[in-house]
């Protein structure tokens, strides 16, 4: 059932084919940056990027290489290291098909693809101005109540989620711990890619105190064992995020010419593959 | 009188803010915010808790990013903090950006998720230190999340607003804010001078009463340590005499 | 914080007052048996009982007892031992309020309390009877489609949720493993009520493995620590059912005679209380 | 010719009727159809996954008893087992009771998830061992579930029913089940005397062929040892000779 289960990085980014709807998690939360190079590395192009819900560096890359042609999402930000410049350039230029959301929204849209239900209903939103430009999203009666509107927004079903992880067993299943949402994209998604710091012999699911937090191998299309596979960026409390690499992005990436270097830089950079 | 900074003055007028709550979330970016949550539930009888986004000893959630939003909606979160690029006199924010959308002149990171909890959390205070009239603007570009709502469930909204220049309150029925007091040094005058909207004060407007001794000497232990855990440039800061 | 959490079960019990909508697990998820013991020791009535998603033993004794007033349920059984007679009989004489659902009905209906929307769509059911009987379930047209009915469920917003789980903290974070139906309902409830085999006075949410399967104190209203407090039901690897127990119910209960010496027996036992 | 009990036949019918199958979902109180979906496992070339309610070795499952439902909504489950009370020729299943609703005659335990698997999976199959005029109705006296469905969304439905005189599969287009095999020792005209609804088959009915030495060995053996993880009553049984 594992054959062909495990691949080398690059392989694994084959998956994410061009014009895939691709889902990815938030910075804190496990971002498959090594994959994201192989990505950036092979020109991967118009993609329909889902930021669950808020996307960063990977976000804000993936835009500068000119991968993404629709973008979904609640925010893109570096963080501390300020504003994401090529997002807000390529807004500028009028580069992206931007679909604005909010980080509930984003969530809920996935749990109405995990259920399998065509659309979700959501409190608030109504009176905000994203609803005017997200044409998607609807307003119905509440069928339950006199006089309560309530917003209903349709499934999300990513084509592919990618995101990356501390541990994975050689059966495929991998430990999530408290990131819940990595589990909800993975349901929700037609095919799931993983890259991982390590892969343990045991069956994640015997361990009692963690298979309550552990994503069953049925969701898991390919796994890629990669140490430092988050980086720059943190991966819980195992590495922090390499401070001084983000913010000279943040430094680079103001300008085209910076954000070419600093990619120039990035892809030479020797891949740390177990 | 005891000397402080304008951050411990704003740490402790938020955390006056907070007094009764059971469940004060604080989002991303917000050490301000988040000073002020732990400074109140220092000063509270032990009943309240404090959920800090980023933090690790004070973030309880098991159950992914949705929770804090579910959290919202099952009424267990009475107070939250947000800011905003522009703010308006009506309570509207805009976390997008200025000057048309989608292709505006300025692009800021979105909306987060300000057009849900605005509606849902009982006590959202709006807190942005800069108060100029760039900020605080007749009427927001983009209405992230709009003030008051007519005829739609919203147990939410705004409550109070906190600013470098003074703190105002916010009246749902007249849909205006209505300034409270004025920090120390500085005037109503200038706080109209740098407001794009008209807002509602008293004929004698009162000064924002400082953090006392006792205060300052937790802001300055306590909280700075336990602040320092997700926010260990902005605790470096606050040793920082005024 | 934790100032009078903790609490010996009758009192825990005392929360559950007559005429509340309450909600318990599935046999093999963590039932409160000895809290169910107080409960019919003290007489409670009118229970709005929910099953999540169906009822076993504790349903039965509740229903023969005369606790339940409306049922909520994708069905009652004894397993391996049989039908529920009590439950059977009732049906029989017209005693319950009966809400028959369907498994996902009950989880859907459970996840939309947690949203806090007021209903969620669902697939299946049309064409059901039960659609037919449930007059609180509707049908509306997808918004998103054409010529899509689907059925659509009010929220269950429990008032009291009871469950056994292996163990607490100090604090009242409660580990629940894989049974996460446990976290669903105790975010969907108002108030929550849980027994517990054992306590800890580690914090349970600083154990990485774990932390991801533990429902935080925040949805705990009350704890009382009882040994084997799912007896005679299993609780997960901890202890197995006891089957003799559960066999002399299925025997003793078909009759209501018999159900009253049951009672009696169960009443008389002697409590184990840590 | 092997000799081979009753429940070994119906093992490895059920095995048949799984082939080329991914995921096949066994739910609870199923000990013959879990039998059978390992047993095409084990008969398939190694992509074929299994998960027994109950199980612990063959259970996945990480989200709570929601997460079987949206596995097949997310139409990640290939095969599933129902039952019936009462089933008719239109393949409508009844597991809630006999007699008029809710006050009926003879109460059964409740239609579990039958209302939503049976309108999710492509490849359900009915399985129930009696076969009477009991079980096998004109109408069912309460549509748990119904056997086909105009106008609405629906990938799934019955496929096959195995009962303990043969094997029929369910036409959707024609909403019949069509006799395909008899079981050894049984005949057409019992099978017709024994049904309450008309149904199809062939001039011809061939007799359901019976498992060879091989798979004999492996109900026997490895499956017998496997299923006893979470039938072992069953299990033991499994034991007897025919």
């Amino acid at each position: 059932m594992t054959n062909g289960l495990f691949v080398p990085v690059n392989e694994l980014s084959e998956l994410v084919y061009d014009g895939a709807k691709l889902a990815v998690p938030k910075d804190s939360c496990g971002v498959a940056m090594e994959a994201t190079r192989e990505l950036v590395r092979r020109g991967v192009r118009d993609l329909h990027l889902v930021c669950v819900p808020i996307g960063g560096i990977q976000a804000d890359i993936l835009i500068g290489s000119g991968a993404v042609r629709t973008l979904e999402t609640s925010g893109v930000t570096l963080g501390e290291f300020g504003g994401a410049p090529r997002f807000a350039d390529a807004i500028r230029e009028g580069k992206l098909a931007m679909r604005d959301a909010t980080c509930p929204a984003v969530h809920a849209a996935l749990q109405a693809a995990q259920k399998g239900i065509p659309f979700i209903p959501l409190r608030g939103l109504i009176g905000s101005d994203l609803m005017k430009h997200r044409s998607d999203w609807k307003v119905i009666d509440n069928p339950f109540a006199e006089n309560d509107p309530i917003a209903v927004l349709p499934a999300i079903r990513p084509d592919v989620s990618l995101f990356h992880a501390p541990l994975a067993d050689r059966f495929g299943n991998v430990f999530v711990g408290r990131e819940r949402e990595l589990m909800t994209m993975a349901h929700a998604s037609r095919d799931t890619l993983v890259t991982v710091e390590e892969t343990t012999d045991e069956n994640l699911l015997d361990d009692d105190a963690r298979a309550g937090a552990v994503l069953p191998a049925i969701y898991v299309s390919k796994i890629a064992v990669v140490k430092q596979g988050a980086w720059p960026l943190a991966l819980g409390d195992i590495y922090p995020d390499d401070e001084t690499t983000l913010a000279r992005y943040a430094m680079l990436a103001r300008t085209a010419d910076g954000f070419r270097q600093f990619v120039e830089e990035w892809l030479s950079r020797d891949l740390v593959e177990a | 009188m005891s000397a402080f900074t304008r951050t411990e003055l704003l740490i402790t007028v938020i955390s006056r803010l907070l007094r009764g709550c059971h469940h004060v979330a604080v989002g991303a970016s917000s050490p301000i915010p988040g000073s002020g949550a732990l400074l109140a539930r220092s000063l509270s009888s032990g009943d309240m808790r404090v959920s800090v986004l980023g933090s690790r000893r004070n973030n309880f959630f098991t159950n992914g990013g949705v929770e804090l939003f579910d959290l919202a909606a099952q009424g267990r979160i009475d107070a939250f903090f947000l800011g905003g690029g522009q703010i308006d006199g009506q309570g509207n924010i805009n976390l997008v950006g200025v000057g048309g959308y989608p292709r505006g002149n300025v692009r800021w990171p979105g909306s987060f998720g300000s057009a849900y909890l605005y509606f849902l959390i009982p006590r959202v205070i709006l807190f942005r230190e800069e108060h100029t009239r760039r900020v605080m603007v007749p009427q927001v570009d983009f209405v992230s999340a709009p003030g008051t709502s007519d005829g739609v469930h919203r147990p939410g909204g705004p409550f109070a607003m906190v600013t470098g220049l003074g703190l105002f309150y916010f009246d749902r029925d007249r849909r205006r804010f209505r300034l409270a007091s004025v920090h120390p040094r500085h005037t109503v005058e200038e706080i109209r001078d740098n407001t794009g909207f008209d807002f509602d004060y008293p004929a004698v407007v009162p000064e924002t009463p400082g953090p006392d001794e006792s205060i300052l000497a937790k802001i300055r232990g306590p909280i700075r340590a336990e602040i320092a855990e997700t926010y260990p440039r902005f605790a470096e800061r606050l040793t920082q005499k005024p």
